[in-house]
C-alpha cells in the first residue's frame, strides 16, 4: 500500500505544481480538478471516505465550476 | 452554437439528473450508515441542479430558484438546525442533545435511527444543496 | 525583491517543517498519542450512544454538533457575503433621509434605481 | 493474491495517471486538457473501486459513484466555456 | 435558564442573521429594529453572564450533554464574559450608529445584508471567546474572518472591494496555520478541549518538543496576522480606511481583540506559564510587538485620511497589547486584557467619530478638516478624548492599561524591562505627534470666525460616540471593575 | 477459476487505460486524442469494474459497480463529445487548418 | 506649629473642583451674557481663593489636610494633601490666578475668542491647584498633565503662525515632559509599591532604575521648568500668548516643574538618598547654567516678554538650585523664590500687557517714555524688576539671601557666586528699561497709540490686579512676621525631618 | 538529520502534507495573479487537510463505520475525519468569497494581476 | 395533472435506483425512498420526460439488449482498433470530418447512435440533429466502411423500421 500512496502523493504535488505553474488559468482549474481528484483517492487510503465523498463531490461539482464561473467573467489568460 | 440545442448532451443530462438527484438524497439520508451526510449529498443535488443550469440555461434555472427563494432555503436549513439544537434545551438537556436526554435513538443500521441525526442531515444537506446553487448562480448572472 | 520574501519564507518554512517532522509519532501507529480516550469511545461507545453506524457522521452531528452549527453559519457567511459584493440579493432598508428624498421601500429592493453612495 | 492484483493494478493506472498529467500539464488547448482530466476521472473511479476492494470496505463505492455521476460536470462547464466565453 | 445563557448569546444573534433574509422578504423596515433587539438583548445576557462568572466561577456547558474530552465545551470565564459584553455593548453601539450612518456609505439595497453580516459577526465573536474547544474556535474565527472582508467590501466601490480581497487573502493565509497548529496540538495530546490538552502537553513537550514549538508558532502568525500583528499587518489600513465606518469600528474594534483574546486563550491555556516565559517565540513576539508599536505609529505619522491615520494607530496598539502578552507578567497581562477593552471602546469610538465627519462634510482628508471641531464640538471632543486617552492621559481609560503594560515591562526586569518601557513611552509621544495635529487643525484651523453650533448629526449618530466616550471617561476615572476581572482573568491565565 | 477471469478482465482494463494512455499521449490533436478517451477509457474502465462485479457477485457492491458501468457508458462519449463539439469551433487541428474548413463548410 | 497631624478634610478637593465647576459655568453661561460671564468667571477664582486662603487656618495650626477619592481604584487614587508647602504655593497661585483673572476681563475685551480663553483660564487653575495639592504621584501626574494641555490653548491663543509655531513646540514638551514623568511614576511604583507622597523617601534603594526614574523626573519637570538644555519652548511660547496668561505661565505653571522636583528630591526620594548618591549634583550644575545662561540670553531680547521669559529661565535656575543643594536654608529660600518669582513675574508681565494694550509696544527699545504716560504702571514694574534684582527690602531679596545662605551652608560657595553674577545681570537686563522709561524721550516715529507724553493710565480693572501684584513684593516684607519666609522655612524643616 | 531520514521511510504522509503546503503558501505570496493567489490557498488548506487525516490513520485500520459484520478490527480515528469535513466547508467558503470579489476586482480593474491592480489604483488616486 | 404515467413510470425507476443503492428492505427504506423519487419524480418529470422523443423502449425491450449487445461487440473491436493505430511505430492516421446522413428518427435514438458512433471504431460525433451527423474519423478506410456500422442497423430495428 505504502507504494500507492506514495505514487498518490507524489503524483499530488506534481499536479500542484503544475496547477500552479500552468499560464492559461483555465488549464489551471482543470488540473485542479485533477488534484482534488486524486485527493479523494488519498482519503480513501487513509480510510475517511466521508472526506473523500464530499471531496469528491466539490473537486468535481463545486470548486472547479466556480472558478470556471469566474474566469468566464473574468480572463482567461495572466 | 447554443449550448442548449445540443442534443446528445441535452437527453443525456435528462437522463442522468433524476438519479444524481435520488443519489443525493440517498447519501444525504444515510449519511450515518454510510459515508455522507448533509455536505456531501448536498453538494451531489447541487451538482445536478449546476448541470442543469450548465446544459439549458442559467436563466431558465434561475426562474425555478430565485435568489430570493434560495435565500429563503438557506435561513430555513439553519434555522431548522438551530430549532433542533434549541429542541435539546426543550427537552431538558443542553444545546443539540440528541440521545442524552430522551429522544429516541433507533436500531444502529436503519435508516431512522440516531435521532436527530437524520434531520439534523436533512436540514444541512437542503441549506448545501441551496447555497451552491445560489453561489453558482450568483457567479453566473449576467449583470 | 518581490520574489525573494516569499522564496525566503518559504524556506524558513520548509527547514523548520522538516526539523518538526523527523519529531513526530511515526505515522499509522496505533500507539500514538492521538488514538487515546477520546477515539476510543466515540469507536467504541459511539453506535450505543448516537445510534449512527458511521462514526464520522455520529461525530459530526451528534458529538461535535455545535462545529456543524458553525459550519453551516459559515455557508451563511459566505452567501451573504457572495450575494453582498456581487450585489444580487436586495435586502434593502430605507433610511429617513432616503425617505425625504424620495424614495420608498420598494426602492429598497431595487439596486439600479436610484444610487444613493 | 487477488488483493495483490488489484494493488498492483491500482499501481499501473496511478503510472498513467502520470502520463495523463504530462498531457494536461502541457496540453496545448483546454480541450486537450479536458480528455486527459477525463481520462483521469476515469483511471480514478477505477482506482477507487480497486481501492474499496482491497481494503474490503464496499461503502468506498459510494465515492466512485459520485464521480461517476458527477464527475463530467467539469467537462461541460469547460467545453461551455470554450464554446460560449460565458457560462 | 441561566445555565443556558453562554450558548443562547451566541445562537440567538446567529439566528438572527439566519431570519434576516426572512424578514426582508416581508418587512424590510423591521430588519434594524430586529437586529438592536437581538444585539441589546445579547448584551443584557452578556452581563447577566458576566455577574454570574463572578459571583460563581466558571460556567462550564456541554454542548449535547456530552463530557468535554468528548463533546464541545463552552467555558465562560471571566475572560470570555468580559469579552461578550464588549462584544455585544459595542456591537449595539455599532448598530445604533448604523441606522442613520450606513446611508451614507451603503447601497440601500445591501444595508440589510450589513444588519445580517454584523450580527453574524457578533455571534461568532462571543462563540470564539467562550469557546474551551480548539477547533470550535477555528471555525468561529472563520466565520468571523468571513464576515470581515464582506464587511469591509459592502461599500461595494473599488478601493473597498480591492481592500476586501487583500483581506480576505491575507486572512485565508493566516487560517491554515491556525489548523495546521491545532492540528500539532492533536497529534502530540490527543485532546482537542483546551484544559486536557494543557494537561497532556506538559507530559508531551518531553518528548516532541520540536513540535510544540512549532504549534505555538503557527498559532502566533495565524492570529498574527488576524490580528494584524506588526509585519503581518498589510491588509489592515486599507480595509479599515475604505471599509464604511461602522465596519471600521466593528472590525478594528473588536474583531482585531477577540482574535488576540482567541491567541491569549490557546497560548496560555495549552502550554502554561514556565513554558511561554522560556519560549524563544515569545522573545520573536516581543520584537515583534515593539516595532509594531513603533512603526505603526510611524506610518501613522504622515497620512492625509482621517481614518487611514486611525487606522495605522491599531497597528500600534495592538503591538501594546501583544507587548502585554509576551511579557508574560502578572501586570503586563492585567494590562494587556484591559486594554483590549479600553481599546475597543477608543478605536470604535474613533472610526464612528470619522464616520460623523464623513457623514457631514462627505470627506476624510486631514486637509479638509480645518475648523471641524467648531462646527461639530461634541463628535470632535469625544475624538479629542479618544487621542488624550491613546496617548496615555491619565483619567482616561488608555492610561490606565498603559500604566499597567508599563509595570510589566518593568516586572519584566532588567534592561530589556526599561527598554519595553522606553517603547512604550516613545510610542506614547508619536501617539501625540500623529493625534494632536488632527485635533489642533479641527479645533483651531480654518475659518476662525465660523460659529460655534450643535452638531447637525443626528441623535443616533451622536449618542453611541457620547456613550463611548463616557464609556472611556469613566473607565478612566473608576476602572475597578474591569480591572478587577482583568486582574483575576490575567491570574486566571498565568494559573495561579 | 474466478479468480483467473477477475484478472484476465482486471489486466485487460489496465490494458485497455494503458493503450488509452499512450494515445492521448502520442496522438496529434484534440480529436484524435478523444477517440483514446472515449474508446479505450470507457472499455476499460468498463472492464476493471466488470471484474470486480464477477470477483464479488450479485451483492450491494456488485449492483454499485454495475450501476457504474452503466452511467459511465453513458456519461464518458457524451463528455468526449461536447468536448470535440467545444474544440471544433475554436481550434487549429494539427494540420494547420480551421477544423471548421475541413468540414466542407465551404 | 506642630507638623504631622492629619486631617482627613473634603477641602483640598472642594479647592480643586471649584474651578471644574466654574469652567461648566462659565462655558454655559458665556453665551447668555457677557456680564454674567464676567462676574461668574471672577466668583469662580476668587472663591477658589477664598476656599484656599480658608485651608490656611489648617495649615497654620499645623494641621496635614488629606482626602482620598476613589480608593478602591488603587494605585488609581485620588489624593490630595496640604501640607505647608502646598499650602503656600497653591495659596500663592490661587491668588496670582485671581489677580490675573480681574485683569484680564479688561485685557481680553476685544479679544478674538474670549469663548474659549475665559473656560480655559478656570480649569488651568484646576490642574494647578490639582498639582500643588497632591497627595499621591498619580495625581500628580493627572493634574499636571491636565494643566500642560490646558496651558497649550493659553500660548495659541492668538492663533498666529508664531503662536501655533510655539504651541507645537509647547506640545512636544509637553508630551515629552508628560511622558518622561510617567516614566518616573511607573519605575517609582514598580520600587516602592506605593505612590504616595506623605512620606519622605519611599523608594527603598539607589540602583540603575531608580537612578533612572530620577533622571526622568528631571528631565520631565526640567522641560515644563525650563530648565538649560530644555527651554526652548520657553522664550517661544511666553511672548506669544495673552499677557495674563504668560504672566500665569510663567509665573505659575512652570513652578509646577520645580515643585514637582521638589517633590520628587524629597518625599519620593527622600533627603538621606539623595545625600548619599549626590544625584542632584547634575542637576545643580545644570540649574547654575541655566542661571547664568538665562541671564545672559535675556541681555539680548528686545522683545520686552521674551526678556522676561528669559529673565524667567535664569529664576528657575535659582529655584532648581536652591532644590538641589540638599541643605534646609536653601530649601526654605527656594520655597521662598517660588513665591517671589511667582508673583514678580506676574507683575512684570501684566505690566508688559498693560504697556502693551495701552500703547502696543512690544519691544525694549521703543519703551522710552511709557513712565511719563504710565506712571502707576512703571512704577510697579520698576518695583518687580528691582525685587528681581534682589533689593532689599523686596521678597527678592529675601529669598536670594536665603538661597545664598544654603549654598553656603551646603559647603559650595561658587552657587553663591553665580547667584551674584546673576542678580547683576538681572540688573543689567532691568535697569536699561526702567531708565528708558524714565528718562529717556521718545524718538518720532514711535508713537503707536495716541500720544506718548500724555497720561494714559490702563483702567482700573488693569491697573488694581498689578498694584496689589506690587504691594505683596514689599508688604510681607516689612511686616513683622514674614509669613511666607515663615511658611517656605517650616516646610523646609518638614522636608528634612528624619 | 539521521533521524530525519528514517522518519522519512514512515512519515511519508507528513513530508507531502508539508510540501504541498509550502507550494501553496509560495503560490499565494509570489504569484500575482489573483486566482493562482486562491488556488494556492486552496493548495495550502488541502494540505492541512491531509495533514490532519493522516494523523488519524491507522495500520491496517478500518474506516469507522460500524455494522458491517467484520467488527473487531482496529479502526482509524474517527475525529480527525470529521473535523476537517468542517473544515472542508471552510475552505470552499473562502474560495467562494474570494472568487465573488475576485469577478467584482475585474469589473472595476479590468485586470487579474494583484500588481497591476495595485498600480492603477495609485494612478487614480 | 401531477401523478400522470410518466411521472409514475419514472418514480418506479428512481425508486429501484435507490432499493438497488442502498440495498436494505427495511420499511423506512421503503417509504423514505419511494417519497424521495416521487418528490424527484414531480419536480423533474416536466423538464425531463418528453413523450414524443423516444421510442417504445418497453414495447422494444429485446431489440435494444440486442443493441446494446452489439454494441458491446463494437466497442472491443473499436478499442483492438486503437490499440493498433496507437501502439504502431508510426501514427497511420488521417483525421477527417465527415458529415453523414441521419438515420434516426427519434431524438433518443438520435443520442444513442451518436454515443453508439463515438463508441464504435475510429469514429467520433461532434454534431447531431434531425438531417446530418458531423463524424470525425481516424483513417481514411473507416469512411468507406461506416454505413455498414452493425450498430446502427440494430438502432434501426430498435426504432422498428
Amino acid at each position: 500500500m505504502a507504494v500507492l500512496d506514495l505514487l498518490l502523493l507524489s503524483i499530488l504535488v506534481l499536479c500542484a505544481l503544475a496547477a500552479v505553474r500552468t499560464r492559461d488559468l483555465l488549464g489551471a482549474v482543470i488540473i485542479y480538478a485533477a488534484y482534488s481528484l486524486l485527493m479523494a483517492i488519498i482519503w480513501l487510503q487513509l480510510g475517511s471516505p466521508d472526506v473523500a465523498i464530499t471531496e469528491a463531490a466539490l473537486g468535481a461539482g463545486v470548486t472547479t465550476i466556480l472558478m470556471i464561473a469566474t474566469i468566464s467573467k473574468t480572463g482567461r489568460y495572466e | 452554437m447554443r449550448m442548449q440545442e445540443i442534443l446528445i448532451l441535452k437527453i443525456v443530462v435528462r437522463f442522468v439528473i433524476p438519479f444524481i438527484q435520488v443519489y443525493g438524497f440517498y447519501v444525504i439520508t444515510a449519511g450515518h450508515l454510510s459515508p455522507g451526510g448533509g455536505f456531501a449529498g448536498g453538494t451531489i443535488v447541487a451538482a445536478s441542479m449546476v448541470l442543469y443550469a450548465l446544459t439549458f440555461d442559467a436563466s431558465q434555472g434561475l426562474e425555478k430558484l430565485s435568489h430570493e427563494r434560495a435565500s429563503l432555503f438557506e435561513s430555513l436549513g439553519a434555522i431548522w438546525y438551530v430549532a433542533l439544537g434549541l429542541l435539546g434545551i426543550m427537552v431538558g438537556g443542553n444545546f443539540l442533545t440528541n440521545g442524552q436526554i430522551g429522544i429516541p435513538l433507533g436500531t444502529p443500521g436503519y435508516l431512522i435511527s440516531g435521532g436527530l441525526i437524520p434531520l439534523l442531515s436533512f436540514g444541512i444537506g437542503i441549506k448545501v444543496a441551496v447555497t451552491v446553487v445560489s453561489l453558482y448562480y450568483s457567479l453566473v448572472e449576467e449583470d | 525583491m518581490r520574489q525573494i520574501i516569499p522564496v525566503f519564507l518559504t524556506l524558513v518554512l520548509g527547514i523548520a517543517l522538516l526539523l518538526v517532522v523527523a519529531e513526530m509519532p511515526t505515522f499509522g501507529d496505533i500507539n500514538n498519542p492521538a488514538h487515546n480516550v477520546v477515539s476510543e469511545r466515540y469507536i467504541n461507545q459511539g453506535v450505543r450512544e448516537t445510534g449512527a453506524q458511521n462514526i464520522v457522521t455520529a461525530i459530526i452531528t451528534d458529538y461535535r454538533a455545535y462545529d456543524t452549527l458553525g459550519e453551516v453559519t459559515v455557508l451563511f457567511a459566505a452567501i451573504a457575503a457572495v450575494l453582498t459584493v456581487l450585489n444580487r440579493l436586495r435586502l434593502g432598508v430605507i433610511c429617513p433621509e432616503d425617505r425625504e428624498r424620495g424614495l420608498t421601500d420598494e426602492d429598497a429592493g431595487d439596486p439600479d434605481s436610484k444610487d444613493s453612495c | 493474491m487477488i488483493e495483490t492484483a488489484f494493488l498492483v493494478a491500482a499501481i499501473l493506472l496511478m503510472l498513467n495517471v502520470i502520463f495523463c498529467l504530462y498531457r494536461a500539464a502541457v496540453g496545448p488547448t483546454p480541450g486537450d486538457r479536458v480528455v486527459a482530466i477525463n481520462m483521469i476521472t476515469s483511471k480514478t473511479i477505477a482506482v477507487m473501486a480497486l481501492v474499496s476492494f482491497m481494503y474490503h470496505e464496499e461503502l468506498f463505492l459510494d465515492v466512485a459513484i459520485t464521480y461517476t455521476l458527477i464527475g463530467y460536470t467539469a467537462t461541460i462547464c469547460v467545453a461551455k466555456y470554450l464554446e460560449l466565453k460565458r457560462l | 435558564m441561566i445555565y443556558q445563557l453562554p450558548v443562547l448569546i451566541v445562537v440567538q444573534l446567529l439566528l438572527g442573521s439566519f431570519i434576516m433574509p426572512i424578514v426582508g422578504r416581508f418587512k424590510n423596515q423591521l430588519i434594524p429594529y430586529i437586529s438592536l433587539f437581538l444585539m441589546g438583548l445579547s448584551h443584557v445576557f452578556s452581563i447577566i453572564l458576566l455577574f454570574r462568572v463572578v459571583q460563581e466561577g466558571n460556567i462550564h456547558y456541554h454542548l449535547g450533554n456530552w463530557a468535554p474530552p468528548w463533546g464541545i465545551e463552552i467555558v465562560a470565564d471571566l475572560l470570555g464574559a468580559y469579552m461578550a459584553v464588549i462584544v455585544t455593548g459595542i456591537g449595539f453601539l455599532v448598530l445604533v450608529f448604523a441606522w442613520r450612518h450606513i446611508q451614507r456609505e451603503i447601497n440601500y439595497a445591501l444595508r440589510g445584508w450589513f444588519y445580517t453580516l454584523v450580527l453574524l459577526i457578533a455571534g461568532a465573536m462571543v462563540g470564539m471567546v467562550i469557546t474551551n474547544d480548539l477547533f470550535n474556535m477555528y471555525v468561529m474565527v472563520e466565520i468571523v474572518s468571513l464576515c470581515g472582508p464582506a464587511l469591509v467590501a459592502i461599500r461595494n466601490n473599488r478601493l473597498a472591494v480591492e481592500a476586501g480581497f487583500k483581506y480576505l487573502i491575507m486572512i485565508a493565509l493566516g487560517s491554515g496555520p491556525i489548523l495546521f497548529g491545532i492540528a500539532l496540538i492533536y497529534m502530540i495530546t490527543g485532546h482537542l478541549n483546551m484544559t486536557f490538552a494543557g494537561q497532556e502537553v506538559i507530559n508531551a513537550i518531553q518528548e516532541y518538543p520540536r513540535v510544540a514549538l512549532l504549534a505555538q508558532a503557527f498559532f502566533i502568525v495565524g492570529f498574527g496576522v488576524k490580528a494584524a500583528l506588526f509585519p503581518l499587518h498589510v491588509w489592515l489600513p486599507d480595509a479599515y480606511s475604505y471599509a464604511p465606518s461602522p465596519s471600521s469600528a466593528l472590525l478594528a474594534g473588536l474583531a482585531a481583540k477577540v482574535y488576540i483574546v482567541g491567541l491569549t486563550r490557546v497560548l496560555f491555556n495549552l502550554y502554561g506559564i514556565e513554558m511561554l516565559s522560556t519560549t524563544p517565540l515569545f522573545t520573536i513576539l516581543k520584537i515583534m510587538a515593539v516595532a509594531g508599536i513603533i512603526m505603526g505609529s510611524i506610518m501613522a505619522l504622515n497620512q492625509k485620511d482621517i481614518k487611514r491615520l486611525v487606522a495605522y494607530s491599531s497597528v500600534a496598539q495592538i503591538g501594546y497589547i501583544f507587548l502585554g502578552l509576551s511579557l508574560v507578567t502578572g501586570f503586563s497581562v492585567t494590562g494587556a486584557v484591559l486594554h483590549i477593552l479600553n481599546h475597543a471602546l477608543i478605536k470604535s469610538m474613533m472610526f464612528l467619530c470619522c464616520g460623523v465627519i464623513i457623514y457631514q462634510k462627505k470627506t476624510s482628508n486631514i486637509d479638509e478638516l480645518g475648523g471641524v471641531g467648531k462646527e461639530f464640538p461634541i463628535t470632535m471632543i469625544c475624538f479629542g478624548i479618544g487621542a488624550f486617552a491613546m496617548v496615555g492621559i491619565p483619567m482616561l481609560n488608555g492610561f490606565i492599561s498603559k500604566w499597567y503594560i508599563s509595570l510589566g515591562a518593568l516586572e519584566y526586569g532588567g534592561l530589556a524591562g526599561l527598554m519595553y518601557l522606553l517603547v512604550i513611552i516613545l510610542s506614547s509621544l508619536l501617539n501625540g505627534l500623529y493625534y494632536l495635529p488632527v485635533l489642533i487643525k479641527a479645533f483651531l484651523g480654518g475659518d476662525s470666525q465660523k460659529e460655534t453650533q450643535i452638531d447637525k448629526a443626528p441623535i443616533t449618530l451622536i449618542l453611541p460616540i457620547v456613550i463611548l466616550a463616557a464609556g472611556i471617561i469613566i473607565l478612566g476615572l473608576l476602572p475597578f471593575v474591569p480591572l478587577q476581572i482583568a486582574s483575576d482573568a490575567a491570574q486566571h491565565l498565568l494559573g495561579q | 477459476m474466478r479468480e483467473i477471469i477477475v484478472m484476465i478482465f482486471l489486466f485487460g482494463g489496465v490494458f485497455f487505460f494503458t493503450v488509452g494512455t499512450i494515445g492521448v499521449l502520442r496522438l496529434p490533436d484534440v480529436f484524435c486524442r478523444l477517440h483514446a478517451n472515449t474508446k479505450s477509457d470507457t472499455l476499460g474502465v468498463g472492464l476493471v469494474l466488470a471484474s470486480l462485479v464477477i470477483y464479488e457477485g450479485l451483492s450491494s457492491a456488485g449492483v454499485k459497480l454495475i450501476f457504474m458501468i452503466i452511467f459511465i457508458w453513458i456519461t464518458n462519449p457524451t463528455a468526449g463529445h461536447i468536448i470535440a463539439r467545444a474544440s471544433y469551433d475554436t481550434i487549429v487541428d494539427w494540420t494547420g487548418q480551421l477544423a471548421r474548413q475541413k468540414a466542407g463548410e465551404d | 506649629m506642630v507638623q504631622g497631624v492629619e486631617t482627613y478634610s473634603h477641602l483640598p478637593g472642594l479647592v480643586v473642583l471649584i474651578p471644574i465647576i466654574f469652567t461648566a459655568l462659565v462655558g454655559i453661561f458665556q453665551k447668555k451674557s457677557f456680564l454674567l460671564r464676567n462676574w461668574i468667571f471672577i466668583s469662580g477664582t476668587a472663591l477658589t481663593f477664598a476656599v484656599m486662603a480658608f485651608l490656611g487656618f489648617f495649615v497654620l495650626r499645623g494641621e496635614t489636610l488629606v482626602a482620598n477619592y476613589l480608593v478602591a481604584m488603587y494605585p488609581f487614587t485620588i489624593t490630595f494633601r496640604v501640607d505647608t508647602l502646598s499650602f503656600l504655593i497653591a495659596v500663592v497661585a490661587a491668588g496670582v490666578w485671581l489677580l490675573a483673572s480681574i485683569y484680564c476681563l479688561q485685557y481680553l475685551k476685544d479679544d478674538h475668542a474670549p469663548n474659549r480663553y475665559f473656560p480655559v483660564h478656570v480649569f488651568t487653575l484646576a490642574g494647578a491647584l490639582g498639582v500643588f495639592l497632591s497627595g499621591n504621584l498619580y495625581t500628580f501626574f493627572l493634574f499636571y498633565e491636565v494643566m500642560a494641555f490646558s496651558g497649550y490653548l493659553f500660548v495659541i491663543h492668538a492663533e498666529t503662525p508664531e503662536a501655533f509655531k510655539a504651541g507645537s513646540r509647547y506640545l512636544m514638551v509637553t508630551i515629552l515632559s508628560g511622558i518622561l514623568v510617567f516614566t518616573g511614576v511607573i519605575i517609582t511604583y514598580q520600587l516602592a509599591g506605593t505612590l504616595d507622597l506623605g512620606s519622605l523617601g519611599i523608594i527603598p534603594d539607589a540602583n540603575i532604575v531608580s537612578l533612572i526614574a530620577f533622571v526622568a523626573f528631571i528631565i520631565g519637570f526640567g522641560f515644563k521648568a525650563g530648565l538649560f538644555p530644555l527651554h526652548t519652548w520657553l522664550p517661544a511660547a511666553h511672548p506669544v500668548a495673552p499677557s495674563p496668561a504668560s504672566a500665569l505661565l510663567s509665573g505659575i505653571l512652570i513652578k509646577t516643574g520645580a515643585y514637582g522636583i521638589i517633590r520628587v528630591t524629597y518625599n519620593v526620594y527622600g533627603i538621606e538618598m539623595m545625600q548619599d548618591t549626590g544625584w542632584p549634583t547634575i542637576l545643580l550644575i545644570f540649574a547654575a547654567i541655566t542661571t547664568i545662561y538665562g541671564s545672559m540670553a535675556a541681555l539680548v531680547q528686545d522683545n520686552l516678554k521674551r526678556r522676561l521669559a528669559y529673565s524667567s529661565i535664569s529664576q528657575i535656575g535659582y529655584i532648581l538650585m536652591g532644590g538641589a543643594l540638599l541643605t534646609e536654608r536653601g530649601l526654605a529660600g527656594d520655597i521662598f523664590h517660588i513665591v517671589s518669582h511667582a508673583t514678580i513675574k506676574s507683575t512684570l508681565f501684566l505690566t508688559a500687557g498693560a504697556i502693551i494694550t495701552k500703547t502696543g509696544i512690544k519691544y525694549v527699545s521703543q519703551m522710552a517714555g511709557v513712565g511719563r504716560k504710565m506712571p502707576y504702571t512703571m512704577g510697579a514694574f520698576t518695583l518687580a524688576a528691582l525685587a528681581m534684582i534682589g533689593i532689599p527690602p523686596l521678597n527678592g531679596f529675601v529669598s536670594k539671601w536665603a538661597l545664598a545662605l544654603g549654598a553656603l551652608d551646603a559647603g559650595q560657595p561658587g552657587y553663591a557666586v553665580v547667584l551674584l553674577i546673576s542678580s547683576m545681570l538681572n540688573a543689567l537686563y532691568y535697569l536699561p528699561i526702567v531708565i528708558l522709561a524714565y528718562f529717556r524721550k521718545p524718538e518720532e516715529g514711535t508713537v503707536l497709540y495716541g500720544d506718548m507724553l500724555r497720561y494714559d493710565e490702563v483702567r482700573a480693572s488693569m491697573l488694581v490686579p498689578i498694584l496689589i501684584l506690587a504691594l505683596s513684593l514689599v508688604i510681607f516684607n516689612i511686616l513683622p512676621v514674614n509669613l511666607p519666609l515663615v511658611l517656605a522655612e517650616f516646610s523646609a524643616r518638614a522636608l528634612f525631618q528624619h | 538529520m539521521a533521524e530525519a531520514i528514517i522518519a522519512l521511510g514512515q512519515n511519508y504522509f507528513f513530508y507531502y502534507a508539508l510540501i504541498l503546503f509550502m507550494v501553496g503558501f509560495y503560490t499565494t505570496l509570489s504569484h500575482s495573479n489573483i486566482l493562482k493567489k486562491i488556488i494556492g490557498i486552496n493548495i495550502m488548506e488541502t494540505s492541512i487537510f491531509l495533514f490532519f487525516v493522516a494523523l488519524g490513520y491507522v495500520e491496517g485500520g478500518q474506516a469507522p463505520i460500524m455494522g458491517r459484520g467484520a467488527e473487531g478490527g482496529p479502526y482509524m480515528n474517527p475525529l480527525p475525519s470529521a473535523l476537517i469535513l468542517t473544515g472542508i466547508v471552510v475552505s470552499v467558503s473562502i474560495t467562494a468569497f474570494a472568487l465573488a470579489l475576485m469577478v467584482k476586482l475585474y469589473q472595476f480593474y479590468g485586470t487579474l494581476d494583484a500588481d497591476e491592480i495595485v498600480m492603477l489604483r495609485g494612478e487614480r488616486e | 395533472m401531477v401523478f400522470s404515467k410518466d411521472v409514475l413510470g419514472m418514480t418506479l425507476i428512481l425508486y429501484i435506483f435507490w432499493l438497488l443503492i442502498s440495498w436494505s428492505l427495511n420499511w423506512v427504506n421503503l417509504i423514505l425512498g419511494f417519497t424521495f423519487a416521487l418528490f424527484v419524480a414531480i419536480f423533474m418529470a416536466p423538464e425531463i420526460i418528453k413523450k414524443e422523443e423516444r421510442p417504445p423502449f418497453f414495447a422494444r425491450g429485446f431489440f435494444f439488449l440486442r443493441f446494446v449487445l452489439i454494441l458491446i461487440r463494437e466497442i472491443f473491436k473499436a478499442n483492438i482498433q486503437v490499440v493498433q493505430i496507437v501502439l504502431s511505430p508510426r501514427l497511420m492516421i488521417t483525421p477527417q470530418f465527415v458529415e453523414v446522413k441521419q438515420v434516426m428518427r427519434y431524438p433518443v435514438t438520435q443520442v444513442l447512435w451518436g454515443n453508439s458512433i463515438t463508441l464504435t471504431p475510429g469514429t467520433l460525433t461532434l454534431d447531431v440533429d434531425d438531417e446530418k451527423i458531423l463524424v470525425h474519423f481516424l483513417t481514411e478506410d473507416m469512411v468507406a466502411h461506416f454505413p455498414e456500422n452493425p450498430v446502427g442497423k440494430a438502432l434501426v430495428e430498435f426504432e422498428g423500421r
